[in-house]
């Protein structure tokens, strides 16, 4: 038996601003996170964290507006699998890393309808964090892979 | 949004048959079961056997659903996959919702109130 | 049940002109592919189709030079799954459609090693076309969707 | 690539461990099988049980691995997915090989020869 060490493996996803194209981008991270020995259910929130990234960058970065370019760099080595999510729209100014999803399950009138999805990123990823750098925002989802 | 509907006594079994219920779909979704319940019904249960993927805004949708049912009414839901299961419990919403294995279960458990 | 007319999706993914990297892609595409009803064996040969124009880009437009880029956008309507797979290198100047694969099985020693892969994308695919534009040569993968 | 190898008798089973024989490790694996042919080995069952993915470079490298054995030597597969087995099919290269769906049927085809 050898050991083998994997280099770094990357591929680049763009896709037009429209809520009704992110299903493609979810199908292929699931294809992509499939053969990496993940669980079923690893694989369902990884696939949801990106597409909850690249729902932000459609609805908050560019507005709902069609005919902007989103970015996901896909890189994967042997130690972890990260996502950047880029947009040239909108800057989100303030990152809240931990953003905690606060409300009483029995009071029904009071329960959040949004403001879900950095929730979710934050509790799937390891690692979060944003960058602005030549008028592109992006998001850089990291999950570390211990085999 | 494709949804099939039976109504078993009191109780309106919803079943939405695309496999996403997501930010493209959920407003299509939300009209369909506010018209629903616009139509005077109270007690529904959303089979989501059919349904692979929810996203925070379909979750949403579904949790506006609840809500515009208002205090009398009420709406449980049947039949997640262990990965949307996942998204109810990331959310806490698994809190919110009455969740059952079974379609039989859920429309036995909203006949009784 | 309503009639629900899919409109056009699509989505493009880049990757470096090295082999080492045509995995991710086959991995999306796959994921892509899986989510549409076809048996696992058609789903295999789109995939195993789609490597070989990539692989045939990096092999033969770049000389397996690494650093240039390889562009598969992928579309879907609800008649037909399209590739285009595209690269800035070295023109095909014949696309042979209906390459045959002529050997005689029995006939160890004239075995073909190499030269299989456009007769495995003619076979697979139901249309395959080539163009060139601005500087930019684009294979054409169409596989017809019937339900 | 990582390769298991068993000798049974005068077979050795060679098993891929990766699950891609691809243009990226098409020349490894070659390579590998040359220094076994080169070692003496003349039957050599080639199980494909846990090779998910092979395309046209890798299927060359089959091949080419198959000639190198020269006249007296044989190369068989086994356990090949059926998507795998497709391929052989596409490419006509299923009247080549002499492809089993068992190790063991292979290495016994082997034996008797
Ligand atoms: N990519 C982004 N660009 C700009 N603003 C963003 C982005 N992502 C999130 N935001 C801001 O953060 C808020 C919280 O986002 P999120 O938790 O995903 O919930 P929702 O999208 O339902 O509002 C958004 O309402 C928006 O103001
Ligand atoms: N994208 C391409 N750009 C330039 N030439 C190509 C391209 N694809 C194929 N070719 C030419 O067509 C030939 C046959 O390709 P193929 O059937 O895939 O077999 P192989 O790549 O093993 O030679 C190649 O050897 C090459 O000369």
């Amino acid at each position: 038996m050898e050991s083998i060490s994997k280099q770094e493996v990357s591929i680049s996803i763009r896709v037009d601003s429209r809520l009704d194209q992110v299903h493609m981008v979810g199908y292929a991270v699931h294809g992509i996170c499939s053969q990496l020995g993940l669980g079923d259910i690893v694989v369902y929130q990884i696939e949801l964290a990106v597409v909850e990234a690249v729902n932000n960058a459609i609805k908050h970065a560019y507005g709902s507006v069609a005919g902007h370019p989103v970015e996901v760099v896909i890189s994967l080595n042997e130690k972890r699998l990260q996502f950047e999510i880029c947009d040239e729209g909108e800057t989100l100014h303030f990152l809240q890393k931990k953003a905690g999803l606060d409300f009483d399950p029995r009071n029904k009138t009071n329960l959040p309808e949004g403001g879900m999805g950095l929730h979710i990123i934050a509790q799937v990823m390891d690692d979060v964090n944003y960058f602005v750098r030549d008028g592109r925002n992006c998001l850089v989802l990291c999950k570390g892979l211990s085999k | 949004m494709r949804i099939d509907q039976v109504k078993t006594g009191a109780v309106l079994v919803v079943k939405p048959m695309d496999k996403r219920i997501d930010a493209s779909s959920a407003t299509a979704f939300k009209a369909k079961i506010a018209d629903l319940i616009q139509g005077g019904e109270k007690r529904i249960v959303l089979n989501l056997s059919e349904v692979d993927f929810i996203d925070s805004t379909g979750l949403g949708a579904i949790v506006s659903s609840l809500k515009a049912m208002g205090g009398e009414g009420d709406l449980v839901i049947c039949n997640p996959r262990e990965t949307v299961m996942s998204l109810f419990r990331l959310t806490r919403m698994n809190r919110v919702f009455q969740i059952l294995p079974s379609q039989e279960e859920a429309v036995s458990s909203l006949s009784k109130t």
